[in-house]
């Protein structure tokens, strides 16, 4: 398990990829060198009156340079500081954290709605490189972010609220649009989304590994804010919960309650 | 220089331990600090059997504080007896447990089931709701705090530490019940009762819409009681309510807490808790301070 | 699109007032708002002669808070009633005059000095210590709260707004009590007791020992008061506690709250009560909602 | 009367003078049109959970560039923030604020004590200007900063605590040794010194202006926080307090109880 520590990191760059959505390139090379896709990173305000770091995840990891991508929206008083922040600058971050996905199967649907898209990046990257197929369907509201850098990966599919781009609709809409096929699906998105999906995959007897999100505190299981309902009671827990930071966020679909 | 202080016979190598709720069994954060180092560890909340706690959201950000609302959620005493406080038993530090309950029964059969572990001490949190009286917490009513108290003294073999409710008219009456029903130390402040809106969503932040309000936010108000109980009852008080730094400490030393809890901090600082213990003796390096007694209540 | 919100017969033309003792009667801040822009202008309290209040130091910052104790300064009614009056006349805002007092009987007195006056609405400061009981606020008493308020109900030509203390077990008890005394509304929360110690200086913060704590960190003791007592009384609520922005205000208004009151907001940004005012309508329209009283308690 | 505004203010540059000494230049010309010597700006923080403005003093004045210079000891996170602000940085500021000192005498002894000496040097060269005689006598614990800059217009008396500069003691022990006569005295600083201006004013039987500080919120008379204890009844609070923020903090020493 990889041992997560919290100290300053140097940022790289900020880049700006839409309205709301930002990425930031980190220098450390210890935490590329333990990340996993699906993991994320908690990163610190330095404004006082914030005390929650704010949980991010993993969007690529260049294990050569070094260095790791964190792409996040902009909701709040945390997010906007970091969207700040220059080349040059350093930010308080713990990680890796979290368990990320097991690369499985050979022929896998990515599935990205909104803000989860982005680790669903750096899981091609890998699945791709391990030479299974990728077929990556991006859910987005309405400006698109990212879509451009799964193409190198495989094929990309997107379903738009709207219609402007691509399936008008949700991204199972696109997955039957294009009658999609796969022996796995990894999944990051909103709660009503992971439903979907879970659903989508039950009935079409495909195995789903999916990423959960909710508030987080401590970041490392020992506050138990991030809970989400398991289908079993858990071995930790001994009750129907688990740990999203701890035990997560990446789950197979059939061991927790959305 | 003597940093060590006793609470009800027990004695800490400093007075710093943690918070109940934030720091679980000690396991996840002894990746972050070494144990050895605290003056104790205070358990998450233990019941005689397991609660599955609060739906989400359990928590949200405030103003320099975060509202919780986890809903005590934990594996129940058979689990906690046999996995946590083994772990814990590795450490040189002192074992505090925490106790929560539905009723008082409830509570004696947690404090007798621990009668013959290597605890040292017990932290018993009364600002659960009493469901019998119709959910009003325990700690908000003095003649409820003094039984409680009076019928754990009758079972506990180890000290019990009443942990005071701040969500009353006046905090001394409450310490003096528990001081009546046979308290050995008290803690305060627990947390105070808050609430979110998510204005944008037109909803509460939190599933179970009140939360404890914890952190910097709420310190003065957490100084201000463990100087008034201080003053008003002879019992050694742990001092804890948004305590971030060494000198936020200080600031509950000053007041007359004996220890301190360091709760929401870690959150925001895996390390903050040796960090604060080691700041407290660097204060008293500065000031040539050869004992920590001399800080304990020096403001009047 | 409709801002004007009605609390016992007075329409104020938004829910913005400001908070009493944070602005004076107007003027100094005159030069910063407009105050013809304001739902209302809440005075800084007036007791029936004039008080020194205490020794300095008076205030202290805290995490997203201050601790203050003026100890209610006022030039005494014979003053306000001459001075500050006629120059909130000047402007088209209604005037709400916070009254304070040691006894029942000074209470009494500067409500009956008011009654010919061209004041639109009075806040009663009940957190004042009640000399005759040995210094416990009025405010933390249900028995004083309703007699206080029954006495000045008596005596008062203008709808009075009781102000109610946050630092009682239940606050919803006070909220009946001033309802079966015959308030016409309630205003809360006032602020909660609090202490800081200068750990350096290793003294107290304030020379009154405690203060008042204002500012973000009470929000959400102040937004779960506002919720409770909203649904436990048939009473308009002026809501307030560290409303800093409009969504601070409409956390309020979801919560139940008629009105809004911004303190110490005005420390940090003097133009803090127009820009909330504003902020509150541009929500409206951007959320299509036409009348603010679809906002008010909207979340329950 | 001035008007105060509060806006964000651009920054010259931050120097620092001593340890925990720095000099801010900030470029607004309405302020530095309005400004007089012995009144203070306001300084906002920008983080979050510190609400209430810095109240820091004018140190100096320059309408030709439209700057104004302050002068601070970093004492918490407030003055410690504005100590890292660099040039081409903005930062809220309210002002000017308060009254500042009257020009008066032929003959003046200008008394600063720690950070009570930055606004005395706008006021030497005012008096200077004017074709007063100045004579600066500053007090400091230990380090020196701004005395070389008093040199200019007039003669400069130091007095350390630890005597490693001028007079061992305090800044009346340096009037006595250099026996200096005024028929003006203006002065800042710490209140046990200020205490002793105005024992040593009366006396002398010299009149004096002196400075006071005290914990504000509003800083322009309406909170009552910055009160101090007025001889006669005051004439807008109607007892026997004075607003620091908004009558003074510029006082003749008879007005006042220290």
């Amino acid at each position: 398990m990889s041992k997560a520590v919290k100290k300053n990191v140097a940022i790289q760059k900020v880049e700006q990829l839409s309205s709301d959505i930002f990425s930031m390139y980190l220098v450390d090379a210890s935490i590329a060198n333990q990340a996993k896709a699906g993991q994320f990173i908690s990163l610190y305000s330095q404004d006082g009156s914030n005390l929650l770091p704010r949980p991010i995840s993993i969007c690529e990891i260049d294990q050569e340079e070094g260095t790791i991508r964190l792409v996040f929206r902009v909701v709040g008083k945390g997010t906007k500081e970091f969207s700040k922040l220059q080349a040059g600058d350093t930010i308080a971050a713990m990680g890796p954290l979290g368990n990320g996905f097991t690369l499985e199967g050979q022929k896998a649907i990515l599935i990205g709605g909104g803000i989860g898209i982005p680790p669903m990046l750096e899981l091609a990257k890998q699945l791709h490189a391990k030479g299974v197929e990728v077929q990556a369907v991006l859910g987005y509201r309405d400006a698109l972010f990212l879509n451009d850098e799964f193409e190198q990966y495989g094929k990309v599919y997107i379903s738009t609220e709207d219609g402007s781009v691509g399936t008008k609709g949700n991204v199972i809409d696109a997955i039957k649009e294009h009658g999609l096929m796969a022996d796995m699906i990894y999944a990051c998105g909103p709660n009503p989304m992971l439903r979907g999906v879970k659903a989508y995959a039950m009935e079409q007897n495909i195995r789903a590994q999916i990423s959960l999100e909710e508030k987080m505190a401590c970041g490392i299981g020992a506050c138990l804010a991030c809970v989400c309902k398991s289908k079993e009671k858990d071995a930790h827990s001994h009750v129907h919960n688990k740990r999203i930071c701890k035990d997560g966020p990446v789950f197979y679909c059939e061991e927790v309650e959305l | 220089m003597n940093t060590a202080v006793t609470i009800a016979g027990v004695t800490l190598k400093n007075p710093v331990v943690t918070g109940s709720g934030t720091f679980g069994s000690g396991k996840e954060y002894s990746d972050f600090v070494d144990l050895n180092k605290l003056g104790g560890v205070v358990t998450k909340g233990v019941a005689n059997i397991p609660w599955a706690g609060n739906p989400t959201p359990r928590i949200a950000e405030t103003a320099s504080g975060m509202l919780n609302a986890i809903g005590l959620q934990n594996p129940g005493i058979d689990v906690f007896v046999q996995r946590d406080i083994p772990f814990l038993q590795q450490y040189d530090t002192k074992i505090i447990v925490n106790v929560c309950g539905k009723s008082v029964s409830d509570y004696c059969e947690v404090v007798e089931r621990l009668g013959d572990e290597k605890v040292d001490l017990l932290e018993i949190n009364i600002s659960c709701p009493n469901v019998k009286e119709g959910g009003i917490a325990f700690g908000q009513n003095p003649r409820a705090v003094e039984e409680i108290t009076s019928e754990l003294k009758k079972r506990a073999k180890q000290p019990i530490i009443m942990k005071l409710s701040p969500n009353v008219t006046d905090i001394t009456e409450m310490a003096r019940a528990a001081e009546a029903g046979g308290a050995d130390a008290l803690s305060l402040i627990n947390t105070l009762t808050g609430m979110k809106i998510d204005v944008d969503k037109r909803a509460f932040a939190l599933a179970n819409k009140t939360g404890g309000l914890s952190g910097p936010a709420i310190k003065p108000v957490a100084v201000r009681m463990v100087y008034q109980v201080a003053n008003a009852v002879n019992l050694p008080i742990i001092g804890m309510g948004g305590i971030m730094t060494a000198y936020d400490a200080l600031e509950f030393l000053m007041a007359g807490a004996t220890a301190v809890s360091v709760g929401t901090a870690n959150f925001t600082n895996p390390y903050a808790t040796v960090e604060i213990a080691a700041g407290i003796e660097e204060y008293m390096k500065r000031n040539n301070i050869n004992d920590i007694k001399k800080i304990i209540g020096c403001v009047k």
